[in-house]
């Protein structure tokens, strides 16, 4: 049986023994189209947090994880403490790498202000060295009077000053994103949930005349948990679906490689929203059992 | 059968029932009468285990209702047909598949063809079987309720005034129908107004007439 | 009267007028579930996108709107040059002001590479001149190549190499948050019409009988209609102020002046989310009334 | 007040009435009668304009049906009460509120407390007035159904098997209650298969019996 003759038999197991409840009608539309709605915002939310995910890791690795220490020294000095501070560096946990620039690299960082007809050997300029934090960084303070003991000359300059808004922006961006997921996430379960009850309710009828006829609470509960399950599953199919396409088709999906690459999905990503039919039939599942045992339990 | 034990009921307020002691016994044919409202359709929901008792005991086939879960309940139930006053329906669902609809819920397999086709044409509804419910008029609806209940053939079959809609001719149809089944041994209680059809019953069959009144349930005089 | 009273008069007149509505009810209560869940999300999405319109203007501000020229000449001629860049800015269109930076201003920027102990006048450090640009910009070829024939030392650095790519973002998030706030508008519509569609369907029973006794199709109509705008507006109602709550309680909703200010409303926009509950109320509105007047039409 | 003009009727398959005429004048007592199926709720539903007669004409107060609109339709029906045979109430009001519905949805005003309470004692419900319909055994439920048609002294009453659930008593006082509003002008049509209380009726009123047989509406002879 190859998987879509699979789908069909589901489909079709449904017109069999489930037609005791209602086929069509109002209330499992409603359910099919929450569902659907549901997973439609979900996916979109889910295409924020994984956006906002990826921006923060960005501005964290590229940003937050270097610092930069300057050596003002005697030119007869210069590399000697350049030398010291280097050797303070390999010592202090939390630093992966640090290395002095060249000449060139700290021409091409002066250009804005001097121009590149300037020649560098003419200008004090001082030595920098690039820091590049790994883990959870450095202790900032304990390098600073380590520094001062050994290398008179360093200034420590972490970034932090005109960085850490862009990381905490990052990060707010990425809670932001994770707080859409969880705001849809919880809303898709109640309206769901809310849609079969209220559907299972206008269902009472049915459910009055099976129980009088004999039926067992387990009979008339999964004939509809399933019709409804079902529904949800391919509304929530529907609107994931629709929704993974809005988001392909959005104008900056495509990795552009900026500084940040728009909303979408990259690579493995795009698996990420096919867990969403799943979850709404699950809560459609439970939801519908809840509302069916409910109704049954005022019943003889 | 069904054995109700000093039993009594009430909704809420003051009691509707009360001191009702009865045994149905296999083959029994009984009618039960009483003015609106006295509680007749009241006593058969309490015979099938709809309602439980607030006093005494009703028991089916031996237990206690109170006694049965709800999925014995519900398989006891397959061994009592019941027609319900305000014939209830799935109104999705064609007469046919509504008739056999006790079937298909006991899962106990398909309905026989034949048989079910045979009932149809005796409650006079051939050619409405492929109607849905609500484009049935009230005796056809009341036939159809009739014929739901004895599809399964239970052992026991409580009517509840299902000749209320039909006409004369029809209604004597249906007392045929029943007078037949109680001769197969079924046990039969039937709740009507209609006191031309306890006569005519009383001429083919050794029917009793019972009474609701005064919250007792008596044995009526031959009176009727 | 006050608005209390006023508020409870509407309230009372439907327990009037509109007994013949069934009041409550799992489809009543699933119009005014949904209202609320759909304004709580409403009341985000305006948030996430009011917070990205604020960057934006801030990030469009403060970065896209400043350029540098740079004087590098002979110390003689500097004070000439920046004379005459001065006098090309002033009647170049699209440029708002244009200022030479004093001393310590470049004293201060320059720091970060050579430490505050080093005395400005011992190097050869060009003058800058900061250019602040008004409506849509000003031509960048244009005006290099008049500065090019007028001030032979100038270079403009327009700042739009480094900074493009922060503005594109900017953009990119406001853009997604109007797209949110458009469709969790549009989802909110959806359901909102859906459930009150749903709920008049399970209520085909009381139309019939109010036909039946002689009711016109407007008095059937507006009194299903009153119930659930009245529904949707009190769902509207109890998400946004659940949603408002929420916001504000927010961490970092507090305002922190940093990049980001967090998702959150300032000042006046408080009074944005406050249209969401009449917008629900107006989609009920007509969703109710189309569902009433079609069912209606179904009967004599 | 209603006039029939060589009516037909079909659902859709074979004809169901055919070649119908009939002049309900004020102040006439009719009874109407047929097998069950035969199309006696639906003449009804063609009296108060709840179907469309397929061809011929349905006169309502002098108005063609067909030319009514939907509010002239409903404002007219306040001038026929029916009872219905599966009585159709709002479950959620009290009974005494589903009685005076007719009078609530024509805005004309206020129920007339006295007169009210007086109908629903008669009926026989003063003691359930305050019950909600689910509440309400099957002949409670049809003489509220009567209650409500005839709040509103209509000038035309159409009742669909009326007592089809009530005892024997209670049928004798509503038709006493039909009879009375007769006697004041009103005209009455009562669908029923119960030949008792024609019976009964023609011993004090000069009724007439219709009855349905052949797609035809004919006047039964004196054999009843
Ligand atoms: N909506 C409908 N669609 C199709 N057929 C219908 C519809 N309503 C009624 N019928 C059919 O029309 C016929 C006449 O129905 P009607 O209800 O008028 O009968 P009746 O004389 O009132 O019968 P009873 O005495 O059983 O109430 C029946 O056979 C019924 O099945
Ligand atoms: N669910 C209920 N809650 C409260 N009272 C009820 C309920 N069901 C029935 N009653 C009341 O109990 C009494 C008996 O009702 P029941 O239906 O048993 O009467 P009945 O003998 O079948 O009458 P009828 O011949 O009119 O069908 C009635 O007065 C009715 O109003
Ligand atoms: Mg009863
Ligand atoms: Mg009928």
């Amino acid at each position: 049986m190859n998987p879509i003759q699979y789908v069909m038999s589901i489909l079709e197991a449904d017109t069999q023994a489930d037609r005791v409840v209602p086929p069509t009608g109002h209330t499992v539309r409603l359910t099919l189209f929450s569902a659907a709605a549901m997973a439609f915002l979900a996916v979109f939310a889910m295409a924020l947090s994984m956006a906002t995910g990826r921006l923060a890791v960005r501005w964290g690795d590229e940003l937050a994880r270097s610092s930069t220490i300057r050596i003002s020294a005697p030119a007869a000095q210069e590399a000697a403490q350049t030398e010291a501070a280097l050797r303070v560096l390999s010592t202090t946990p939390g630093i992966k790498s640090a290395r002095a620039l060249t000449p060139e690299e700290e021409q091409a960082l002066l250009e804005p202000w001097f121009g590149n007809g300037v020649l560098l050997s003419a200008l004090p300029v001082p030595q920098l060295i690039e820091v590049i934090e790994e883990g959870d960084g450095y202790d900032v303070n304990g390098l600073r009077l380590r520094l001062q003991a050994e290398v008179p000359g360093a200034t420590l300059d972490d970034h932090s000053q005109w960085r850490k808004p862009l990381i905490r922006a990052a990060y707010s961006l990425r809670r932001l994103g994770t707080l859409s997921l969880l705001l849809i996430g919880g809303t898709m379960a109640a309206i769901i949930t809310l849609a079969a009850t209220a559907a299972l309710a206008a269902n009472g009828q049915v459910i009055r005349v099976l129980r009088l006829v004999g039926a067992t609470d387990s009979y008339i509960a999964s004939a509809f948990v399933r019709r409804f399950t079902l529904r949800a599953l391919i509304g929530g199919v529907i609107g994931t679906v629709i929704g993974m396409g809005a988001v392909f088709l959005l104008p900056g999906a495509q990795a552009e490689g900026g500084f940040l690459t728009g909303l979408g999905f990259q690579g493995w990503q795009w698996l990420w929203p096919l867990i969403i039919p799943p979850m709404g039939a699950v809560v459609a599942f439970f939801a519908t059992r809840g509302a069916a045992m409910r109704t049954l339990r005022g019943l003889r | 059968m069904i054995e109700l034990d000093n039993m009594a009921y009430s909704y809420g307020g003051g009691e509707l029932l009360s001191g009702v002691s009865l045994q149905l016994q296999p083959g029994a044919f009984h009618f039960l009468t009483g003015p609106s409202g006295s509680g007749k359709t009241t006593f058969l929901r309490l015979c099938y285990g709809d309602l439980t008792a607030t006093a005494g005991a009703v028991r089916l086939f031996g237990n206690d209702v109170r006694d049965l879960s709800r999925d014995d309940l519900a398989i006891m139930r397959r061994r009592i047909g019941v027609v319900h006053q305000d014939c209830q329906f799935l109104d999705h669902l064609p007469l046919y598949e509504n008739i056999a609809l006790p079937l298909t819920v006991s899962e106990q397999g398909g309905v026989e063809e034949a048989h079910l086709r045979e009932l149809i044409q005796w409650v006079g509804l051939a050619k409405r079987a492929r109607a849905l419910p609500p484009e049935l008029s009230g005796g056809e609806r009341q036939r159809a309720a009739l014929a739901r209940a004895i599809i399964m053939s239970p052992d026991v079959i409580l009517a509840d005034e299902p000749t209320g809609n039909v006409d004369w001719e029809m209604s004597q149809r249906l007392l045929t129908l029943l007078i037949e089944l109680n001769r197969l041994g079924k046990t039969v209680l039937i709740a009507t107004h209609d006191l031309a059809l306890i006569r005519a019953a009383k001429s083919q069959v050794q029917a009793r007439v019972l009474r609701i009144a005064n919250r007792k349930l008596q044995f009526a005089g031959a009176d009727l």
